[in-house]
């Protein structure tokens, strides 16, 4: 069966693709859809959901489209988690990758160093580094990779470790292959299924952590995004619930989304798995 | 005798760690913008040159970084976290202030996650694919999506606004003049939805990884062993899979044990807990570099140590650590 | 008037440290008033009472200046309070309160002639030194404890004793301040109240839910955002006021760097004056409280004037403008204040109506200390503020307009980098002209010149309603509220 | 009297299976005090009958139709509560793995008794003392530390003998043991066997044995199934069976069996392609928390030479140090100390780079056909990377490696497959390949054929013999069996503890062992039977 086919039988997975495509267009499409971008004061505050037309979502404090906020919030935070994730990948990886195939003093010291970033709590470190780099997309993205990378490398040493005992490797060293040759070309694509599956979580993880950086203000404030929607409204979550309401939904159902296309990896990509009870 | 000898070495280990710990942490707060004398000096309402550069003075902010450091690692090394001058009192009086508040916290919201996630995770694996199974994990999936600080804010609306059942913020009443049980009780009302919420995303994570723990152990060799004993399926999940599926959760747990001490930031600051997470948080915007420093230190070392801690229930747990093999 | 009860109020944020005359930020002024007191306290007329000074004499010439001391004073730790006091207090805060030093800058000398009167003698008349003497300004502080000492470092600022209305009893990092009756206070009957509690809620949602289920009973202004007032005063038996700020007097606008960048330009600033919608975010932002300034001083603030340039709402007229000094777009960063939510959403509005005329903007983030560094340090383009006046031009207005107040490392002074040097000098005789119709007319001119200038852009005089239970009587007495009124205020059980 | 008898049962597979049924049809009796060897290749549905008697077919598995009466009852019918009253009191059972049958958490003692416990018999002190007799009667030494050892503290033997304890505990009418004894060495293997034998002596209980290995059937059979594709292709006595087969597929696996007998070698006597001197691999493990350190000596002092286009082989028990000297000859190991000549050049002084240059002259056949090859690689680039690196032009090595697809059987379109679209011997053929393509003059095989079926082992023994005709290759040949050792082999070097204990021509190591080691190495073989030298 093919990668595909084994995926599309997962129906939850299914859905969660669904949903995050979903996501991506509306994403996308948001300047179409909203040329005047999610900040524009459009109508009185507070207008409650499904009284106005066109505000089909209501209005906020300032009078702004929360509708418009919700679908520019998508961009925000599908960015910052992609490209953290990629961020977090490029450390982790290469460094998971050396340690784990070189064993020794080099493994020893890529341990010490992961480990030093695990002493320090990960939203800690997330808010200190934010606060030195001051709030920006950028810095967020940078932070939130540098909070993310240590089990990437954690898993990638592990996965390298147990690749590297294999008989091809040794046989390919035996074939007179260069160190480097073996790492990239016989261990780590022998890796990479694991690896999916960990970067899939890593995405939904990274938006809930931009979200609650947002929360505490410590956002971007030229960005609309899902956290910022929900950290403005909740001094107001008692009269106008549903400011703070959609963007927590619309939080909830990425972050599923990306768990649920994880889960629907991890069963595909590791097929020996016997997958119970999921129809 | 050994075991004393190499859990001396490993503190040694860590103290070298902590140390190298303290140095970072150092730089990188100085990275940050400002300092504590222009916030001081700033939330004075007035302030001149004169007082910015006495304040700094008095600080020691005068000096260059590298002096500024060796005072600090100096400090350290005699066990002593240095002054807050933003709060007037020495670094260790303050986080030994908070720290009972956030242990208390957190570790309740620790075991009721690790208790509640694994008593699930065993409840789904049991009928893995049947209703219930699909509930708990649909629900914990949830639980894992929800960002914590929304569930925290819905808590506060249904639970203490709504319904006044619980206390919405706050470690105890106020001057309720309690003592002794009556305090304790009170304390607990407190912590409720504090400890829930933030142990509602462990939960998840705890449930998912003891139910594809449960379902892997199943699969192996000496449970068909145990099964061709005769023995009765519940106790074959009790004896046999569960204490061999709970290794995975015990190393996941010890790393987030270790988190406890700094990770309730949000929690402590949406339900008002005095605790360590909210002091590193106020601390940083005010630049308070030395309790910064001191609260990150602290959490290092609580993560050193759990970690240790960690390998001696792995000990406990597993009989081939430590045994000669 | 009752006497008894409990009293829990917000504290926001969780104050550096209660030693007043080390500390003078909202937080510690608004709890340590209870604590210490100063020689006067004014009502919200801005009229001088009693309070350590039972009365006092200003010589004709304005410079002597005499207080007889209230009898009988002790500090909490039952030692006598005398002149002797007083005049350390002088020396104390020369050191550690910059406000206190600019008015003391006219000070010749401080004696004490005996031990329940207090000599001031002037260098030169100072029309608003009368207004310098309440307890946020010119703390008492006790001799006995600190002469000698290394103020800063004293054991004793983590209990403080002074000589006011209640005593420290305890303060729980992070959770609340509790202060207690002194029953040996100078005035009898007073205070009615037999605690209070200063509770520490950092979440602004959170302080409003404790308001609601009663936890707490006065909520002081700013204490909860302002989307949430209008709900809780329409709750039963909610009272609220605004008065109590009358002393202060904030004055919020935005710094506009008149040293570089578009800004530098005067048309560009008066384009941006007219492009913003003042109206709009007092009604939006502010729910309606506050007054839409006409320029550097507040209505509530003595000399003020509205025979000033106007400034409506007109982004034809800053279009014009704009295209007038061919602005060409480049952008500029406005650095919002980092006081919550409120603030934040000031800024977005600012930053809709500037582009709705063609200035491009980008929001600056920092948080409280790096809002200090990038305003102290003048990196920044239109930057927010607000700043208190304390009744009079000369004391809390100049400080923002005058060339000598151009100094780095102070968000206090004239960051924005006004330089008229006419001006400067009317400004100085204002303040030291002891005829108050002639310093009206100064301080008319004044304010008519800078407006034309608009070296910075005025945008609200802030009002902060106090929401509070309306069995609490007396709540608000003077014009600094809360900082000194709960020796006044009762419960009604 | 038949303890059990099996009528028409047939187990099917799951939907997309490669057959529809696992065990097609199957009829047979298990009489008391028999032993029933039922043997055939992998796949065949061994052990899914077995575990259909058991009731614990895995999930998807489920019998189709047919009846097992043991007693008066079809245990094929009854219900879970009853079947698992059955289980560990009237019928046993034991598996091929005892290094994961037992629960690693769990003192021996305990797992004994909980059989006990399960089928609620004798209260909780009685039961450490039967768990105590029992391991007594197993023959495990030390009864009283055994009880309260974890089973990671046994070697796999003594967790075998566990296993069976725990079998015998209720004194079961029927024991099934499936291949019981194919993860344990030949000397294990052999107490295993005598300790199943005197029990159905003492007890009576009749066993049904499953393996896949003649020699085994030879040993211990009465009667014998075969099986193949799940169905019974032959059946009889032991004796029948083994001498005079009737099914062709029987008669090819008694082909394929390496015979017992040796072959007369002649010596060769050309130039050396390798020569070890005083060779010495010490492994020093732990050393983490909790752990002491603990030192492996490995290879210990051992020299020895192999001839251009000599076979030679290595036995030797489990860990005795025989991959640890292979995979030190290729550098995959570091050695300690000694010299390793491979055409005159010191491999174990080499550096790294000149390693790589100098790699190519000693290639090895490992021993996992499945782990040996790179699952997301073609065949092609497993073929090509090792020459062109050291150099070969790209189209060379290219219609080299096609050229050798056709030397190894496999056609030189197969060069273009991945791995997982080959089974295992032409995985392991595919592996010799890639070896020969190197140009090698030494070929280092570890286990080369121990993990395919017998006559997939015998072709790729056959190809082997060829090869080596063809290129005059030396190989050295690492086994722990000696029956191949003896087919394939010039000489013989005996490896126990590290240390080579003997080494000489084939037929003088197996007709007249000098060490007692290696004494008692060919006397543990099953069905052994050695002396008939081939003349
Ligand atoms: N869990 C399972 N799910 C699906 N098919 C299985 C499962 N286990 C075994 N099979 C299939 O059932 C058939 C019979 O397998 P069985 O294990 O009985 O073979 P065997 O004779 O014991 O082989 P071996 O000697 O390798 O143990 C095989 O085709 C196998 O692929
Ligand atoms: N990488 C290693 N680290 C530590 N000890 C090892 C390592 N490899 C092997 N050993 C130990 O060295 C000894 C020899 O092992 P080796 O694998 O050479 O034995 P072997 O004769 O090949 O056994 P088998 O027949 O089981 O393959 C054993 O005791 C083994 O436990
Ligand atoms: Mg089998
Ligand atoms: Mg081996």
């Amino acid at each position: 069966m093919s990668l595909w086919s084994r995926f599309a039988t997962n129906r939850a997975a299914v859905f969660g693709l669904v949903v995050l495509i979903a996501v991506i267009l509306l994403a996308l499409f948001a300047p179409v859809m909203f040329p005047n971008g999610p900040w524009q004061m459009v109508q009185r505050p507070f207008l409650v959901p499904l009284t106005t037309d066109g505000l089909p979502l209501g209005t906020d404090t300032l009078g702004r489209n929360v509708l418009a906020g919700l679908i520019y919030g998508a961009r925000v935070s599908l960015l910052v988690g992609l490209v953290s994730t990629v961020m977090a990948l490029l450390i982790g990886v290469p460094l998971g990758a050396l340690a784990g195939f070189y064993g020794g003093w080099v493994d020893e010291c890529a341990m010490r160093f992961t480990e030093f970033f695990q002493t320090i709590p990960n939203f800690a470190l997330a808010i200190v580094l934010v606060a030195i780099l001051e709030p920006s997309l950028t810095s967020i993205t940078i932070s939130i990779a540098i909070v993310s990378w240590p089990p990437v490398a954690r898993l990638v040493r592990a996965e390298v470790m147990s690749v590297t005992r294999r008989e091809y490797v040794d046989a390919a060293r035996l074939a007179g292959l260069s160190n480097m040759h073996i790492l990239t070309r016989q261990v780590l694509p022998n890796t990479v299924s694991p690896i999916i599956v960990m970067a899939s979580l890593m995405v939904a993880t990274a938006i809930l952590l931009e979200s609650s950086l947002s929360f505490l203000g410590l956002g971007d404030p030229n960005i609309m995004s899902w956290g910022y929607q929900i950290g403005a409204a909740r001094t107001v979550i008692r009269s106008a619930w549903w400011l703070s309401f959609f963007p927590g939904v619309a939080i909830v159902l990425t972050v599923l989304a990306l768990n649920l296309i994880g889960e629907g990896l991890n069963d595909a990509l590791n097929p020996h798995l016997i997958r119970k009870g999921k129809s | 005798m050994a075991i004393a000898g190499t859990i001396l070495g490993r503190l040694l280990k860590a103290a070298l760690t902590l140390l190298a710990i303290a140095v970072l942490n150092f730089f990188l707060i100085h990275a940050a913008p400002g300092d504590p004398a222009a916030v001081l000096a700033g939330e004075a309402g007035a302030a001149d040159e004169q007082m910015i550069a006495d304040l700094r003075a008095q600080f020691g902010l005068d000096k260059p970084l590298y002096v500024q450091l060796f005072t600090y690692v100096g400090n350290i090394l005699t066990l002593d976290l240095g002054y807050s001058f933003r709060q007037g009192a020495p670094v260790l009086d303050l986080i030994l202030e908070r720290l009972p508040a956030t242990l208390i916290l957190t570790l309740t919201a620790f075991w009721i996650s690790l208790l509640a996630g694994v008593a699930l995770g065993v409840a789904a694996s049991a009928r893995v694919g049947k209703f219930t199974d699909s509930l708990i994990t649909g629900t914990a999936l949830l639980f894992y999506a929800t960002p914590l600080y929304w569930a925290a804010l819905m808590a506060v609306l249904v639970f203490s606004v709504q319904l006044g059942w619980l206390p919405g913020f706050g470690y105890e009443t106020v001057g309720s003049g309690y003592g002794g049980f009556d305090r304790a009780i009170d304390i607990l009302k407190h912590l409720i939805l504090p400890a829930l919420t933030l142990g509602l995303f462990f939960m998840a994570v705890y449930m998912r990884m003891t139910r594809a723990s449960m379902l892997e152990v199943a699969q192996q060799d000496f449970v068909k062993t145990a099964r061709a004993k005769g023995l009765a399926p519940a106790t074959i999940r009790r004896r046999h899979i569960l204490r061999n599926a709970l290794l995975p959760v015990v190393t996941l747990a010890g790393l987030q044990a270790g988190q406890l001490v700094g990770g309730a930031v949000l929690t402590e600051t949406v339900f008002a807990w005095p605790g360590i997470g909210r002091l590193m948080f106020e601390s940083l915007a005010a630049r308070d570099y030395n309790t910064i420093l001191g609260v990150f230190l602290v959490s290092a070392a609580m993560v050193i140590i759990f970690n240790i801690i960690t390998d001696i229930v792995y000990r406990l747990i597993d009989p081939r650590i430590g045994h000669k093999a | 008037q009752q006497d008894g009860g409990r009293l829990d109020l917000i504290v926001q944020p969780e104050p550096p440290g209660l030693m007043l005359g080390l500390v003078q930020n909202g937080p510690t002024q608004m709890v340590a008033g209870q604590i210490y007191e100063g020689l006067l306290r004014y009502n919200t007329d801005l009229e001088p009472q009693p309070s350590l000074a039972k009365s006092w004499e200003i010589a004709e010439d304005g410079m002597t200046y005499t207080f007889h001391l209230n009898e009988g004073v002790t500090w909490h730790d039952g030692t006598p309070f005398s002149a002797e006091d007083v005049v350390f207090t002088t020396k104390f805060l020369q050191d550690n309160h910059a406000r206190f030093r600019a008015a003391f800058s006219h000070v010749e000398s401080v004696d004490a002639p005996d031990a329940n009167t207090v000599v001031i003698n002037m260098k030169e008349p100072y029309g608003p030194f009368i207004n310098a003497f309440e307890a946020g300004s010119m703390p008492i502080v006790p001799k006995h404890i600190y002469e000698g000492t290394d103020y800063a470092t004293n054991e004793m600022n983590a209990t403080p004793i002074g000589t006011g209305p209640y005593k420290f009893v305890e303060w729980s990092k992070g959770s609340y301040i509790h202060l207690t009756k002194n029953d040996d206070y100078y005035i009898d009957g007073l205070p009615h109240i037999e605690d209070l509690y200063y509770r520490v809620v950092p979440d602004a949602a959170s302080r409003a839910v404790a308001f609601e289920t009663g936890e707490v009973s006065v909520l002081p202004g700013g204490a909860v955002e302002n989307w949430d007032v209008k709900r809780l005063t329409e709750m039963d038996g909610v009272c609220s006021t605004s008065k109590g700020w009358e002393f202060f007097a904030p004055h919020a606008w935005m710094w506009l760097n008149n040293r570089e960048g578009p800004t530098a330009d005067k048309r560009f600033r008066q384009a941006v004056m007219f492009a913003l919608d003042r109206e709009f975010v007092k009604d939006v932002v502010w729910n309606g409280f506050g007054t839409v300034p006409t320029g550097p001083v507040s209505s509530k603030t003595n000399f003020y004037t509205d025979d000033v340039p106007q400034y409506p709402h007109d982004p034809e007229k800053a279009k014009e403008l704009l295209a007038e000094m061919n602005y060409d777009g480049t952008p500029v960063r406005v650095l919002p204040l980092p006081y919550g939510e409120t603030w934040q959403r000031w800024a977005e509005a600012v930053k809709q109506n500037l582009e709705e005329v063609g200035i491009k903007v980008d929001i600056d983030s920092a948080d409280v200390a790096g809002w200090n560094e990038k305003t102290a340090s003048w990196d920044y383009d239109m930057a927010f503020t607000y700043l208190y006046q304390y009744g009079d031009p000369a004391l809390g207005v100049a400080r923002n307009y005058t060339a000598d107040q151009i100094k780095k490392g102070s968000p206090w002074n004239n960051v924005e980098g006004y330089e008229n040097p006419e001006l400067d000098k009317m400004w100085a005789a204002a303040a030291i002209e002891p005829d108050n119709e002639k310093r009206q007319e100064m301080y008319t001119e004044i304010q008519q010149q800078i407006v034309e200038d608009v070296p910075v852009a005025w945008l609200l005089e802030i009002e902060f309603p106090t929401i509070y239970r309306c069995n609490i009587k007396n709540l608000i007495t003077t014009g600094i509220g809360l900082n000194d009124g709960l020796r006044d205020a009762w419960i009604e059980q | 009297m038949s303890v059990l008898s099996i009528n028409g049962l047939s187990i099917s597979l799951p939907t997309g299976a490669d057959r529809e049924l696992a065990v097609k049809d199957c009829t047979y009796d298990i009489a008391k005090g028999e032993i029933l060897c039922v043997v055939g290749e992998s796949g065949s549905g061994k052990s899914m009958t077995a575990n259909a008697l058991m009731g614990l077919l895995p999930e998807g598995l489920a019998v189709a139709k047919g009846t097992a009466i043991f007693g008066s009852t079809d245990i094929l019918q009854i219900s879970e509560a009853e079947q698992r009253a059955l289980r560990g009191d009237r019928i046993a059972m034991i598996f091929q793995e005892p290094m994961t049958a037992l629960n690693p958490l769990m003192r021996i003692g305990d797992q004994i008794a909980e059989v006990f416990e399960a089928h609620k018999r004798h209260s909780p002190s009685e039961r450490k003392s039967r768990a105590l007799d029992l391991v007594r009667e197993v023959g495990l030494p030390d009864p009283e530390k055994i009880i309260r050892a974890f089973p990671f503290q046994l070697s796999g033997g003594q967790r075998q003998r566990a296993m069976i304890a725990m079998s015998l505990a209720l004194e079961p009418e029927l024991l099934i043991a499936d291949e019981p004894t194919t993860a344990l060495d030949v000397t294990t293997q052999a107490q295993i066997l005598k300790l199943i034998l005197d029990l159905r002596e003492r007890r009576g209980m009749a066993v049904m044995f499953i393996t896949h290995d003649f020699g085994v059937v030879a040993e211990i059979a009465d009667r014998v199934i075969v099986m193949r594709h799940g169905e019974i292709v032959e059946r009889g006595t032991a004796t029948e069976v083994l001498e005079a087969p009737q099914h062709d597929y029987t008669k090819r696996l008694l082909e394929a069996i390496p015979t017992g007998q040796v072959p007369q070698s002649v010596a060769v006597d050309s130039q050396p392609a390798l020569e070890i001197h005083h060779l010495e691999k010490t492994y020093l493990t732990g050393g983490g928390l909790f752990r002491p350190r603990r030192d492996v000596r490995a290879i210990a002092d051992v020299s020895l030479t192999i001839a251009k286009g000599e076979v030679l082989g290595l036995v030797g028990e489990s860990g005795s140090g025989k991959s640890t000297l292979g995979r030190a000859i290729v550098r995959l190991v570091t050695p300690d100390a000694g010299e390793i000549l491979v055409g005159g050049t010191d491999m174990a002084a080499l550096s790294e780079s000149e390693l790589r240059a100098a790699r190519h002259k000693v290639q090895m056949v490992f021993q996992d056909p499945y782990a040996s090859l790179n699952p997301r690689q073609r065949i092609l680039r497993a073929l090509t990377d090792g020459p062109i690196a050291k150099g070969v032009p790209r189209d060379k090595a290219r219609a080299r490696a096609r050229e050798l697809m056709d030397t190894v059987g496999l056609g030189a379109e197969a060069v273009d497959r991945f791995p997982h679209e080959f089974s295992g011997g032409q995985r392991q053929r595919i592996g010799i390949a890639r070896a020969l393509a190197m140009d090698p003059e030494l070929i280092i095989a570890d286990e080369a054929v121990s993990a395919l079926d017998v006559s997939i082992q015998a072709q790729v023994l056959d190809l082997l013999r060829d090869l080596r005709r063809k290129f005059e290759l030396s190989i050295l040949f690492i086994t722990h069996d000696l029956r191949v050792a003896a087919q394939l082999c010039d000489r013989i070097a005996v490896m126990q503890k590290g240390q080579l204990v003997e080494i000489g021509p084939v037929s003088e190591v197996f007709l007249n062992p000098q060490h007692a080691y290696t004494q008692k190495l060919l006397a543990a073989v099953p069905g052994g039977g050695w002396g008939k030298a081939a003349e």
